[in-house]
């Protein structure tokens, strides 16, 4: 988790000094539901993420570097500079891809788990989307074709309130969104996302029932963003009071208070710093990279190009 | 005025003019900083704007069926990509409904989208559907390059009882210009002539309008003298205006952000190419974004699309008949 | 050994060829263990079982992605889209992501992924059920499209477009699924990309694409009689477009005519006038002219239909414009 | 207070019955001398539709989809035109622009009707979403079947009505029950796997309720209290009228499966053939209901059988004013892509 919010602050960091471009999303405060999620799987199943990918992709074991790379635009990146921060893919290590399009990734993942299935296979797959995606239409039909078919796959909904900028009251009625599954049958859990086991207990059991062919699960996790929508969000406001209570359920101060009597101080500490050293590397690596060149820019548009 | 401040110029005019308009969605500009002023806009009329969930199908949808029923709304689609989600709603129902029903059912509709390359967008939020849109019949297309111009156009749009499509790019909004007071509603299909010059018409629309202009003060320094056409709408267009300034100046460079193929650029050519063949002395050029999904990384983005550079290197092609 | 068959029997034979020859092959759509509307698939579900000719629901937005993320994970999925007005739900997840996810990854991802698309004018289907949109997908780079007329290329085309590992839009005109032809009992794939001279001739080019290749050849015929020697271009691929082939043909021609079912403006004629423009300007005697449909949507009335979609007479005369008073 | 259902109401009922019936068979039995393209039939909902639509006032907007014949006759359109227009003749409702798959008639309350599955959702909560601020009492109805449930325009559009509180009235007719590929009508079938189709609706909060399409008294009072709702701004409703696919249904091209109905078999049951006994007795509404008014005593057979006559009369009139009506001109082909700019 550490590694996460150390990569997202320097990210951010970045892109307030102009070295990374675009539309940078971030999850910091979100990164249980990451690893906890990402912890329960094995490294043949298939991750499809949206455009807040970098937790996701760092949980399934992207490297750093080469995500620096990518979100700085350089030829080293995942994509050779092609895809950027929401279209980050690291395929080597099961993150298939990301997807700038709200819910768009939800139809991708059933297709890996109808692969799966059709082969015989055990690999499982999972799709990461945040609440607003709920309201996309894809949605309904993609509950629909995971249920009809008992699709291998975990539905995991990052429900941090907020659907782009406007808070989810905003976008509909339906107070738990897993209400929605169980209309068509899916097992659900709507549980707290910023306590790591609690996550990772709730994936283990998805994670067993797709595994043994019992088909689909949702998985709602409550959770905030710490940040805007995006970087430079200019509507991004909190009050004194929330932001408090959104720093009291900071995800990775609750686990070190779990771990403190284990581990001790000095040693959380250590974690965050070797964290921290990592990221600092990683990305001075990453700007130093070279920019693509212009015969990068035609290829692979299709195979052989 | 800036062009920003003339959307929401345009917005306000619309809202004031008609109790019928009826605003939904709120990114009219973008995720730019100017985002904000549209919400004076919104405090004022509150129970005339509509914040849709993230569901462009069953909003713009929404939009269309509000229109049958007499609103004339006014819908945002923020990026150009997010209409692919309501091309059924769009290009079969919207396009179709008139004419489908024999005239008996109008669609008093606008719908708004920010097209384009506005840096790091990558692959899928840099498109410009425009040409897609042409090739359906039962849309008109405004493309408004000028402050003044998007508060005319806009109106027009807003009376007329068809789908229009009101094509934006976030790169304009930066951009100044002279504004009147008593801006009269602009008729469609009426071009604007944005510089005079006798040596090459240049045609673009949008965005790259601003960028051959500054284009075509470089040339001017090199004598080269640029005339530049602003179609200003796609449909319906004025053909008449770009084959007169094509008679005379003998040549003409098509600028534009639309993929190549089958984009805006390949149904100018063919146009000027059936009809004023005899006028031209020197085959007409094409520019335009490459035909590769936008990729993300600066260099290569700017590598695709058509430049201010790229501009003025492809008018001294034409004009030297390279 | 051939034996005659028809264009829709052609592209049954050809899935059970694929389906046969590679086990990742699998075919998704509305009613297509039943045979889909027009029997394309009829008898498939039979030989090789719902886990590989897989019914959907009526959800063509969720089953393209769906279809797409199989493809990801090394299946070959071939979609049919039962119109192709009903692409218009699936817009984003082709344009979006099949068309994209190479690019985007910078190749460490393919999306082997055919989808077959029916559509054309007739039998008074209306403005939901009968149009010709190949210029939207020859706008999207990173798909391929093909649109067989002649039954060989139907089945050519077909097992081509199923084992390129990019998405290929199958374009099936529904006029030409009862014509009949001759085909070898085993299909080979054909090269997508390459055009092809159907009928050579002297005096003036004529490219036409789909059931449009059938219109064209009857005009030629005709205008041969009158002394008119027609070349005829069956362009089989509309992306990429083989302007080789075309301006090759213009050089000696000089005279360029295009005909198409979609609406002309905006259409694939507009691209193939600019490319052959700019290709061969100085090859071209006289302005190339487009033949395609007018700029409304399609109606409904056999008697309007007739207006609307081209015919012999149009191609002979576009042709007869382009040639010089005679 | 809602609408009584007096006898005359329901006799008008039975007409316009007996009207969607004999047009439905007419148009059948045309189809086997001469080509007129493809079409669908509403044989054996109109104990639903008709009812229902009933209960529409003047000014309120219904979009229906491609099973759409008998919604227009239930809201009074004439068999005329809508042959007409099916035909492609100039005197079509939409001359000859539409054909059968979009039939639509502004006077008679359907703006467009629109045959891409679902397409019809999104416009009617649309059509609901401006009326209500236009501030009009007048109300959005959705024609829809159940397959539209499985489009993404349904979750979508479905969530914006709840959240507005329009005022529209989905009312999905269900016609499933022993069709292609279904177990017997239950759900979940191969294409849809919810086990109850209203918590579709419900679960967004929105009214929902599953009656039978057959009685056309359940049919009648509760689309009475969805009005009703959607009248005084209660918000939307959603009702599944689960009817039987009629045999003549199930292949692609509708037949004329159990024959033309004779209405008679409602009193004489020796009239009904072994083959279809089921639907004869059980599932068609047209019978069932003029069973219904018999048995209540205040109608007698004999002026059923006028009834029948008299509206089969009238059907054929509108084919044959159909049949002789011209073409368009085909010019016209080129009109209407626009309207006239502007007020």
């Amino acid at each position: 988790m550490w590694r996460i919010r150390a990569f997202e602050e320097k990210a951010s960091e970045l892109f307030a000094r102009g070295k990374i471009s675009g539309l940078l999303h971030l999850a910091i405060g979100q990164e249980a539901t990451a690893v906890g999620v990402c912890g329960a799987l094995q490294a043949s199943d298939q991750v499809f993420s949206g455009h807040r990918p970098h937790a996701h992709a760092i949980a399934k074991g992207a490297d750093i570097g080469r995500m620096f790379a990518e979100l700085a635009g350089r030829r080293t990146g995942y994509c050779g500079g092609k895809g950027g921060s929401m279209h980050l893919a690291a395929p080597e290590v099961g993150f298939v891809t990301a997807t700038g399009v709200v819910a768009g990734n939800l139809p991708l993942a059933l297709g890996s788990a109808l692969a799966s299935q059709g082969r015989g296979k055990t690999d499982i797959a999972v799709a990461f989307f945040g609440d607003g995606a709920v309201q996309t239409g894809l949605f309904h039909e993609c509950l629909n074709l995971a249920s009809l078919w008992r699709l291998p796959v975990v539905l995991v909904c990052e429900n941090n309130g907020r659907a782009e900028f406007s808070p989810l009251s905003a976008h509909t009625v339906v107070e738990r969104l897993a209400d929605h599954a169980d209309v068509y049958g899916i097992p659900t859990e709507t549980t707290d996302g910023n306590d790591l086991p609690g996550v990772r207990a709730a994936m283990d059991d998805a994670v067993d029932r797709a595994r043994s062919g019992r088909g689909p699960s949702f998985l709602e996790f409550l959770t905030q963003r710490l940040r805007g929508h995006y970087e430079g969000d200019p509507t991004h406001r909190r009050n004194d009071a929330e932001r408090t209570e959104a720093e009291a359920s900071d995800p990775i101060g609750r686990y070190a208070r779990l771990l403190q009597p284990m581990l001790g101080d000095t040693e959380l500490e250590e974690i965050a710093v070797r964290a921290r050293a990592a990221v600092e590397l990683a990305a001075e690596e990453a700007l130093a990279a070279p920019w693509p060149e212009e015969g990068d820019l035609l290829a692979n548009v299709v195979a052989g190009s | 005025m800036l062009y920003a401040e003339a959307v929401v110029e345009a917005l306000r005019r619309s809202v004031e003019g008609d109790d019928r308009v009826h605003l939904m969605g709120q990114y009219f500009l973008g995720l730019t900083p100017y985002r904000t002023m549209v919400g004076d806009l919104y405090r004022e009329y509150p129970d005339r704007v509509y914040f849709p969930p993230i569901a462009e199908l069953g909003y713009v949808g929404a939009g269309i069926g509000a229109a049958i029923a007499g609103l004339r709304p006014i819908v945002d689609c923020a990026t150009a990509s997010f209409t692919f989600q309501a091309f059924a709603q769009i290009l079969n129902e919207a396009a179709n409904i008139h004419y489908m029903s024999g005239g008996q059912t109008s669609v008093p509709l606008v719908i708004h989208y920010n097209h384009g390359v506005r840096g790091g967008g990558a692959a899928q939020h840099s498109h410009s559907p425009q040409a897609m849109m042409w090739n359906t019949p039962g849309l008109e297309i405004i493309t408004p390059s000028h402050p003044a111009d998007v508060i005319g156009l806009v109106q027009t749009a807003v009376a007329s009882d068809n789908p229009t499509i009101w094509v934006d790019h976030v790169r304009l909004f930066d951009t100044e210009g002279e504004v009147a007071d008593d801006i009269e509603p602009i008729p469609f299909g009426q071009a604007s002539i944005r510089r005079e010059g006798d040596d090459l018409t240049i045609f673009a629309s949008s965005w790259m309008v601003c960028r051959s202009l500054e284009a075509a003060e470089t040339l001017g320094a090199e004598g080269i003298n640029v005339e530049v056409v602003d179609p200003r709408t796609l449909v319906p267009l004025d053909e008449e205006a770009i084959l007169r300034s094509v008679a005379k100046t003998g040549r003409l460079l098509v600028v534009d952000e639309c993929h190549q193929r089958c984009g805006v650029g390949s149904e100018i050519v063919a146009v000027v190419a059936e009809q004023a063949h005899g006028d031209l002395v020197a085959p007409i050029r094409r520019l335009t974004t490459l035909d590769v999904p936008v990729p993300f990384s600066a260099p290569m983005e700017e590598f695709v699309e058509p430049t201010v550079g790229k501009i003025v290197e492809a008018a001294r092609a034409v004009v030297d008949g390279r | 050994m051939t034996d005659a068959i028809r264009y829709i029997d052609a592209i049954s034979s050809t899935l059970r060829q694929e389906l046969k020859r590679d086990d990742d092959v699998i075919v998704l759509g509305e009613d297509v263990s039943y045979g889909g509307p027009f029997g394309a698939t009829a008898g498939l579900s039979d030989m090789f079982g719902p886990t590989r000719i897989v019914d959907t629901p009526i959800s063509e937005g969720a089953v393209m992605g769906l279809a797409v993320g199989a493809a990801l994970a090394g299946r070959r999925p071939v979609v049919e889209v039962m119109f192709a007005d009903f692409i218009t739900l699936a817009m984003d997840q082709l344009i979006n992501h099949a068309a994209k996810l190479r690019y985007m990854t910078d190749g460490q991802l393919s999306v082997p992924l055919t989808i077959r698309v029916q559509g054309g004018v007739g039998g008074g289907y209306g403005a939901h059920h009968s149009q010709s949109l190949e210029a939207w997908f020859l706008h999207v780079p990173g798909l391929k499209v093909v649109a067989p007329c002649s039954v060989d290329d139907a089945s050519g085309l077909l097992a081509a477009a199923i084992r390129d590992d990019d998405p290929v839009v199958y374009l099936e005109h529904r006029g030409l699924y009862w014509s009949k032809g001759s085909i070898m009992s085993h299909v080979d794939p054909a090269t997508i990309g390459l055009a092809a001279v159907v009928r050579p001739g002297a005096d003036v080019t004529v490219v036409a694409v789909s059931r449009m290749v059938q219109v064209a050849m009857s005009a030629a015929e005709k205008l041969a009689a009158d002394g008119v020697d027609v070349e005829v271009v069956d362009l089989r691929t509309v992306s990429p477009i083989d302007l080789e082939t075309i301006t090759e043909s213009i050089r000696r021609t000089g005279r360029l005519v295009v005909a198409h079912e979609a609406v002309v403006t905006g259409g694939l004629g507009a691209e193939l006038v600019a490319g052959v423009h700019a290709a061969a300007f100085n090859s071209l005697t006289s302005p190339a002219i487009r033949v395609g449909a007018p700029f409304t949507p399609v109606p409904a009335s056999p008697h309007l239909e007739r207006l609307y979609v081209p015919t012999v007479d149009d191609v002979i005369a576009a042709v007869l414009e382009t040639l010089p008073e005679r | 207070m809602l609408p009584d259902l007096n006898l005359d109401a329901q006799v008008a009922m039975l007409r316009r019955m007996l009207i969607a019936r004999r047009f439905e068979e007419e148009l059948i039995e045309l189809a086997q001398d001469r080509d007129i393209g493809h079409f669908h039939v509403y044989v054996g909902q109109e104990s639903t539709g008709i009812p229902a639509l009933s209960l529409l006032e003047h000014g309120d907007l219904s979009f229906t989809n491609h099973r759409n014949h008998g919604h227009l006759i239930a809201r009074g359109a004439d068999p005329g035109p809508m042959y007409a227009e099916i035909l492609g003749r100039v005197t079509g409702y939409c001359r000859g622009k539409g054909g059968t798959l979009h039939l639509a008639s502004v006077e008679h309350g359907f703006p467009t009707t629109s045959s891409a599955t679902g397409g019809c959702i999104p416009l009617a909560v649309g059509a609901g979403m401006g009326l209500s601020r236009l501030g009009s009492d007048r109300i959005s109805v959705c024609l829809m079947g159940d397959g539209a449930l499985e489009e993404g325009a349904w979750h979508e559009s479905a969530n914006i009505a709840a959240m507005e509180s329009l005022p529209v009235i989905f009312l999905c007719e269900n016609n499933s029950l022993e069709a292609l590929g279904q177990r017997a009508g239950e759900y979940p079938s191969s294409t849809m796997a919810v086990r109850d189709l209203t918590e579709l609706a419900s679960v967004f909060g929105i009214e929902a309720v599953a009656i039978d399409g057959l009685d056309v008294r359940a049919v009648h009072e509760t689309m009475s209290r969805a009005v009703l709702r959607a009248r005084c701004g209660e918000g939307p409703t959603f009702i599944e009228a689960r009817t039987v696919r009629w045999p003549g249904n199930r292949p692609i091209w509708p037949e004329l499966a159990t024959g033309r109905t004779d209405i008679s078999m409602a009193w004489e049951d020796s009239l009904v053939p072994e083959e279809h006994a089921i639907w004869h007795r059980k599932q068609d509404g047209l019978l069932g209901f003029t069973r219904e008014l018999l048995a209540e005593g205040n109608f007698r057979t004999e002026a059923v059988l006028r009834l029948d006559e008299e509206t089969t009369e009238h059907v054929r009139e509108g084919l044959v004013f159909a049949l002789d009506s011209s073409y368009p001109d085909p010019e016209e082909a080129l009109e209407h892509v626009f309207s006239p700019a502007g007020d």
